[in-house]
């Protein structure tokens, strides 16, 4: 199979969902440059009538993909750096999501959002993965770790009837990836073991997802089996896949790159500890961002922002060697 | 004949105001013996607004309108019975009980959200080609919302077919507008966005009519959005709850006051003076409208309850296993 | 000792500061009319410079706030409605929370931010309780239960240098309890067994605290002794005082209303799998409301939003009579 | 004399100039060859916007600048040193290594909220009876946030010490403010609160400071808050990050243009043609500059590294125990 980048899927999904639907477009902060890369060269194909700038306002776009979205578009909203969920935090999580809801199924919401993460000596309000807010909020919301993943999780969610984010995660965006010419989708809510072990349940999101695979592969020479499971959608949580992994290892580790309190790990956690209860056989660990923003300086970076590989293998080893 | 009205229009724009009208004293009524829960933000009193817009708008057209606007709904022709199914949290309710007075058939809880929301329609109508006008409809206090400012500006910008009605009434819950702005008129801010702004008297039903449908159609002609700002008033306190507070804000000589320029009574007395009709069809119309409302009223207190598990039903639209949790 | 309501014990703390601190000032919607009832009667004491009536305009006043406490004010925020907290999403979490650490130590932020709850069909944008938000976004929140910890607590808050966000829950506000006429304070971070007990913790927040001592008081004549947990402050959680009680139980139910997914009572639940692991004889139950909007109509209000005292006993049943 | 300013302090005003100009440029420099991290961008050829205002400001005067406000706040007087110090993250950097360019000073990274801050620090003056006053200054595209908005009603409803800067330099990254607003000027926003609003020749520091005075002397008085528009450009690309993208949404002869208004240049020549100075004296000054910016970066660059646990420390002004958490 052809192999490409993981923004390159993203853009392929979204490209030949806009060529079969004449109901999408692409709005944000100079997206008719492609600023993020996303939508490099559609400008030419689709025209300013489909791929919208917008000035800067957040909140007030956001609002406008909502009411074109209750009245019959399927908006594509990108936004420029992740904080910007804040600005348009009360359109997304208590306008987007809740008017299916409150309309009794009167009024339909597909708008898809696209969030670019970042990090990486950009500090405090440029650095923060909020994918934990809308999980809390009750959004659709993904976070695809491979090329595959990406043009397949993007596709259900631009062809999803509610609100989806997706959480495209810092600095794999360019790695590649075996990915097929033809469209095809992953459903939302379906996670994948990623890699088979006996020992340890590894649960990683985005980027982490690959770390876990390089730790298991480095544990393996030492004789420990990590099984690494890869929820790809935050929410709605593949609970039944996490939960068969876990009656087999009875051990869990979860790696998630957002704050750690009341964080994606911490819903794992919760679940693991109620309905996967008599499964366990060790206490669950959480490898998470620490809880405060992200310091400018790289040396202090990375005391807040897990690599991966290192802080995992501890872990582990603190488990498995007891 | 007014405004190119005939006495059969004429005597519905009448009926559009009085079931306006009766609707919303009769939803406060019922919320003052607990047949209507919740917090209820009655506009009586800001008729012509609802009923000037719904007056100017064509087939295919939406308005979207603030948490006062139940006698609007039902001036545009949703049958009240559904609206007090909803108001009673009635399964068969305008939102299936889910919605309830604050988020009525797509009036946000939030002010102002409905301006980016109606940008929004009005995005989607142009994109599709099709001549629909989206209306967006706020108060004095929901104006100074920032989300609001955003989105006119898009509007302006796009040249969007939308209109911005401000339902200044004077008041957000106790505070004065002229507390709120340092201007005269909130049509001035169109300025900010180069577009047209005018103030109108929001208790004459045929000045907000005028100005409303010029607006709508050059918005449909496609030059853009502009702002209407009407002067209006609301007789009840801002809502059920902070009634019992008798917050000292105004005086009574000012309800009076406003009273004197009532948009029921009075378009009643003009259709009377210029013989457009006479008292008795006025009673008639009275009369017909009581028994519309009566018979919402029965058809809620006879509707079931929702069923426990509607509770869990809307949440999404497309399926996923696992949600919504439930909390216990 | 002379009793009082809780929210009058709210507007005591309030007062009593107010007059000993000129750099604290009470803003927010309808606040000279006292409308939420909180500060009635200052507006005649203190004068509109310091009760301050603010525009439709939750962001730009939160905003406002954050400015003048860098300036050296000690700003009091009220907020009409709780969800208005999303509306200013940005400013709480991103800017008023960040600035001591991104200005290195330059700048504080010492806002107090008063938040009353509500539901009771009033529906889907009416009805949120958005603690958990907040302590996601690391914001210290306090959450009090009576009217004695009200007034201690709400005193820390507004002595705190930092941003704190007090939740006032719903229900319990026209409570009374016994207050001390003096200013006192609680220091935050710090909870409160409400109830001792040995077959089982149960952690409860706001409103649930005093059902759980209901649910308690019942069970006793069926022989089950409950322990109430009262963290009191929801950010930081104590910690210690939490891992000592269920060191003696081994058992746990978290009670706490809001949104299940990544809510307060996940946190709990995931420091307790890990952190107390040894110590759980049972799995970690949680009653929060369930994953949606909250309906309007009454009936359906009652399948969303826990009552708290069924529910929390027909838990117990199931882990005590297991 | 130029505007009732002295050789020494038109000498001092080049000076400001010059050195806002070769802070960021050098930052630049250091940011391409990877000696300073992160995204960076450079106010190159707005000079003339912050040192107008920094002129202008009065001694307890504040102003809350923007992303590419790093010249300004050395024009301020801020010493390079711990500013260049910051962008390398090191320990004795301005915010100790924890802010960043984006966040440098109280620079926020959310366009816009700086006019809410700086109200807020208005309203904290006027509160505390003290004659300072705030600047609160933002983009073009920073304009249409609206955050912004909401604070300019507030500051001009409470007649708050204040006054607003546009630095209207034509484009928020790609987009130009063509696009993004109707208006010609975005000072006529000023319409929208009923406050002055005035536009200026950004690039002509004597215009800025001129105006900035006025408008900051009426806010000082009591008579409120204005929009002072500057009319600039940027010669460098938006950002560090963005100029790898050669994006062509402007000319370079869009560019060349500009350039012949150059702040710093101009106003050397000035001074020489005028007569105030001497090219020498011109020369003396640049050296000057130069040595102050190269000691700046050998300190910087001789700093030692944050110790680990800084990433821990300045999170809570008030400490409790628990917080904050590690994560792993
Ligand atoms: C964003 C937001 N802020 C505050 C409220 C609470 N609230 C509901 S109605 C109201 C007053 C609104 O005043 P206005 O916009 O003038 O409309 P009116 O009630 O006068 O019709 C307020 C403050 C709200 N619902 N939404
Ligand atoms: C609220 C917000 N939206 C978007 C951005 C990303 N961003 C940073 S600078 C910039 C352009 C700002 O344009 P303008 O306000 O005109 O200032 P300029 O960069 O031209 O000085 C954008 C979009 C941001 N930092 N904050
Ligand atoms: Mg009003
Ligand atoms: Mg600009």
């Amino acid at each position: 199979m052809r192999e490409i980048r993981y923004l390159k899927a993203v853009s392929e999904a979204i490209e030949t969902e806009m060529d079969n639907d004449p109901s999408i477009f692409y709005m944000g902060e100079d997206v008719r440059f492609a600023l993020k890369g996303i939508v490099r060269g559609f400008i030419d194909k689709f025209g300013p009538e489909r791929i919208i700038d917008t000035p800067i306002s957040e909140s007030g776009f956001t609002g406008i993909a909502t009411g074109a979205a209750m009245w019959g578009m399927r908006p594509i909203v990108e936004f420029q750096i992740s904080m910007f969920c804040f600005l348009a935090f009360d359109e997304l999580v208590n306008q987007a999501v809740k008017w299916y809801y409150m309309s009794g199924g009167r009024y339909k919401v597909p708008v898809t959002y696209i969030v670019p993460l970042n990090f990486g000596s950009i500090a405090g309000q440029h650095s923060d993965s909020p994918h934990s807010f809308m999980v809390q909020g009750l959004m659709k919301t993904i976070m695809p770790a491979t090329a595959y993943d990406a043009k397949g999780l993007v596709t259900s969610a631009i062809r999803d009837n509610d609100p989806v984010i997706v959480f495209l995660p810092a600095g794999i965006t360019g790695k590649k990836g075996d990915v097929p010419e033809e469209q095809y989708t992953i459903p939302i809510g379906v996670g994948e073991i990623k890699r088979q072990g006996t020992d340890i349940t590894v649960v990683a999101t985005g980027r982490l997802v690959l770390k876990a695979l390089e730790a298991a592969e480095k544990l393996e020479s030492e004789g420990y089996s990590i099984e690494v499971f890869d929820p790809r959608t935050l929410f709605p949580l593949d609970k039944p896949m996490l939960a068969k992994s876990v009656a087999k290892t009875g051990r869990v580790v979860i790696m998630d790159d957002s704050t750690r309190t009341c964080g994606f790990a911490a819903e794992v956690a919760a679940f693991l500890s109620d309905e996967c209860f008599s499964s366990l056989k060790a206490p669950i660990k959480r490898i998470t961002r620490a809880d405060v923003p992200v310091p400018f300086s790289l040396t202090l970076e990375k005391q807040v922002v897990p690599d991966g590989v290192n802080e995992l293998i501890e872990k582990i080893y603190g488990i498995l060697k007891k | 004949m007014i405004e190119n009205f005939n006495k059969e229009k004429c005597l519905e724009i009448y009926r559009q105001l009085k079931i306006a009208r009766r609707f919303e004293e009769k939803t406060m009524e019922l919320g003052g013996q607990g047949e209507i829960l919740g917090s209820i933000h009655a506009g009586i009193g800001m008729e012509a607004v609802g009923v000037g817009v719904t007056l100017a708008l064509k087939k295919g057209d939406i308005a979207l309108k603030t948490h006062r606007a139940h006698g609007q709904l039902v001036a545009e022709g949703v049958d009240p019975k559904y609206l007090f199914a909803e108001l009673m949290g009635k399964e068969n309710g305008y939102n299936k009980g889910l919605g309830g007075s604050m988020h009525l058939a797509g009036l946000s809880g939030v002010l102002g959200v409905n301006v980016p929301m109606a940008s929004g329609a009005a995005l989607a109508f142009k994109m599709k080609k099709e001549p629909r006008v989206a209306v967006g409809q706020y108060g004095d206090g929901a104006a100074n919302l920032g989300p609001l400012h955003e989105a006119m500006n898009m509007a302006a910008i796009w040249t969007l077919p939308a209109v911005f009605v401000c339902e200044n009434n004077g008041y957000a819950v106790s505070t004065s507008s002229k507390y709120s702005t340092l201007l005269k008129n909130l049509s001035e801010r169109a300025k900010a966005y180069g577009i047209p702004g005018e103030t109108v008297d929001g208790m004459d039903v045929i000045e907000v009519y005028k100005a409303a449908s010029r607006l709508i159609e050059r918005a449909r002609s496609g030059q853009g959005p502009a702002i209407l700002e009407c002067k209006t008033y609301r007789y009840e306190d801002h809502s059920k709850s902070t009634a019992a507070q008798k917050l000292a804000y105004r005086t009574n000589e000012e309800i009076e006051e406003w009273r004197k320029k009532d948009p029921v009574i009075l378009w009643a007395a003009r259709l009377v003076k210029e013989n457009v009709c006479t008292k008795e069809e006025i009673a008639a119309m009275d009369a017909s409208v009581e028994k519309t409302i009566d018979e919402g009223v029965e058809f809620a207190r006879n509707s079931p309850l929702p069923p426990l598990e509607l509770a869990f039903k809307y949440m999404y639209a497309t399926e996923c296993q696992g949600i919504p949790q439930r909390g216990w």
